[in-house]
């Protein structure tokens, strides 16, 4: 890594710089597709410095909260329903949005999902969610149906 | 992205069930039924093999949870060999290491399976 | 690859199975970022039957997309400009269009690139994007600017 | 992503650049500035190590064109060491393998640039 070329994100010396920046994806609400945004999160991730176990975490983070809304999708009969997830980045840290269109209430308890094995499942998911990032919000939104902020903080 | 599974049986009574790749809300589905096979057909001593798995997530976490208890109510036993520490650190923070039977090695797994005749 | 799941891409014998999807990702105007929008590719491209030199082709071609988008945003003074890539899938072909808002002369002949070593470094880029894929189409739209539409297909 | 750089001098007037990972409008630009430092220290036989390189795209192929133009400016010779198929395609699809020197090994491309004096 010692060779790596000057980041937008790290180097705000120079004028051409900017020292924030947002990465955006939509992919449908289906299983299929958290694969596509496991790997967008790898090379937003190894293009900040976080350590291999940590961008292991934002994948696997991240992956939870899209299968927890595709199952959100799934029951609601919505296939046809979309995630997006944005990234924004500055030099103190990463935050990560990953959100839906389909009505949320935070309050509904917990179902299992179609397929699922167990309710536990989704405990575990959330569990794994909380565990893995530093900062995580989870809240419903009128135009945009459940919405997960998950934060990781650079260099800690 | 890639996952593929293949069981390879030792005696009537025993499988490994080798694991290659990412175990997600995709692929899990793929690994439930093949668990659920092999109890159906008989198979009382079962070691699903993550040596290979570079991804797992709740999904996949909650088929193994739901291959053990399966596995129990036929008096069954189903055991994890996990060698990696990335996938193991996933079971250490869940607490499920403590729910799972786990060995760093195939050889390990199956000299717990063939400890018991009880099954 | 012989237990690969059904896909929505492969199965549409199942009622709750679309055939065509859509992936869609923004990232910045930085070649910082064009890592990203290659893994992203792979993540899709691994989601259908293609080979793996057939991924390969696909992320060069739509890294060079990227990196022709850069260079006049560069030239345009316009580092705040993003790219945006839209990939959509059906049984026959994944169609990759690669877009920027920023006006763009297919007919002004190429400048070199700020930093480019010499023209043909553009030459070859437009080369390889020829030579990768196999449909291609490069056209400016009134608001989107750049408009790069490469088509690949499947099965072939 | 991943990219580094590597000079070995193996005299006065050799150089190996290994280059690891990405070659890209990212990273190109350090490859470039080596390659000219190599040349401004009066490096005569510079051989770029392209083993390790996963991916290769036009600003690297640009960078590498105008390594040789400089090398030539100043009576050396900059020649390629691709052992990987996957990157030799590049060079075969754009032309630009009937432009370098192109190697398998690293002895090879030794060989070669020891073979002359004229420089
Ligand atoms: N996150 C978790 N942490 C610790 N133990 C768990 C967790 N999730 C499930 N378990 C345990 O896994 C075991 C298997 O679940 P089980 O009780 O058989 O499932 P079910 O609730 O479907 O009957 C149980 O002992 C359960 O408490
Ligand atoms: N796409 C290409 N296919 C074949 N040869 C190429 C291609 N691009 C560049 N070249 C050749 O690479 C060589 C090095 O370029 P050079 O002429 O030194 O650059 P410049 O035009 O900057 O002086 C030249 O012989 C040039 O014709």
């Amino acid at each position: 890594m010692s060779d790596r070329p000057d980041s937008v994100l790290k180097d705000s010396s120079k004028g051409n710089v900017v020292d924030t920046a947002t990465v955006e994806l939509k992919i449908p609400s289906h299983a299929e597709f958290i694969g596509v945004a496991r790997m967008m999160i790898m090379g937003v991730a190894s293009r900040i410095s976080f350590s291999y176990d940590e961008v292991e975490d934002l994948r696997l983070a991240v992956g939870e909260a899209c299968t927890s809304a595709i199952d959100r999708a799934a029951r609601a009969g919505r296939t046809d329903s979309h995630i997006t997830i944005v990234c924004h980045m500055n030099p103190q840290r990463l935050s990560i949005t990953v959100s839906d269109p389909l009505p949320y209430d935070p309050n509904e308890p917990a179902r299992p999902a179609e397929g699922a094995d167990s309710l536990e499942e989704q405990g575990i998911g959330a569990l794994l969610m909380e565990i893995l990032v530093d900062e995580i919000e989870i809240k419903s939104s009128p135009e945009h149906g459940a919405v997960v902020t998950m934060v990781k903080n650079i260099g800690r | 992205m890639d996952f593929s599974l293949n069981s390879r049986h030792l005696d009537n009574d025993t499988v490994v069930v080798d694991l290659q790749g990412e175990v997600d809300a995709f692929t899990a589905p793929k690994l439930k039924q093949e668990i659920i096979n092999q109890i159906e057909r008989g198979v009382k001593r079962i070691a699903i093999n993550l040596a290979d798995v570079k991804y797992l997530d709740s999904t996949g976490l909650g088929v193994l949870i739901g291959g053990l208890k399966r596995a129990r109510e036929k008096s069954g036993q189903l055991v994890l060999i996990c060698p990696n520490v990335r996938i193991m650190r996933i079971f250490d923070i869940t607490g499920l290491a403590k729910i799972f039977e786990m060995f760093p090695s195939e050889e390990e797994a199956l000299a717990r399976l063939r400890s018991t005749d009880d099954v």
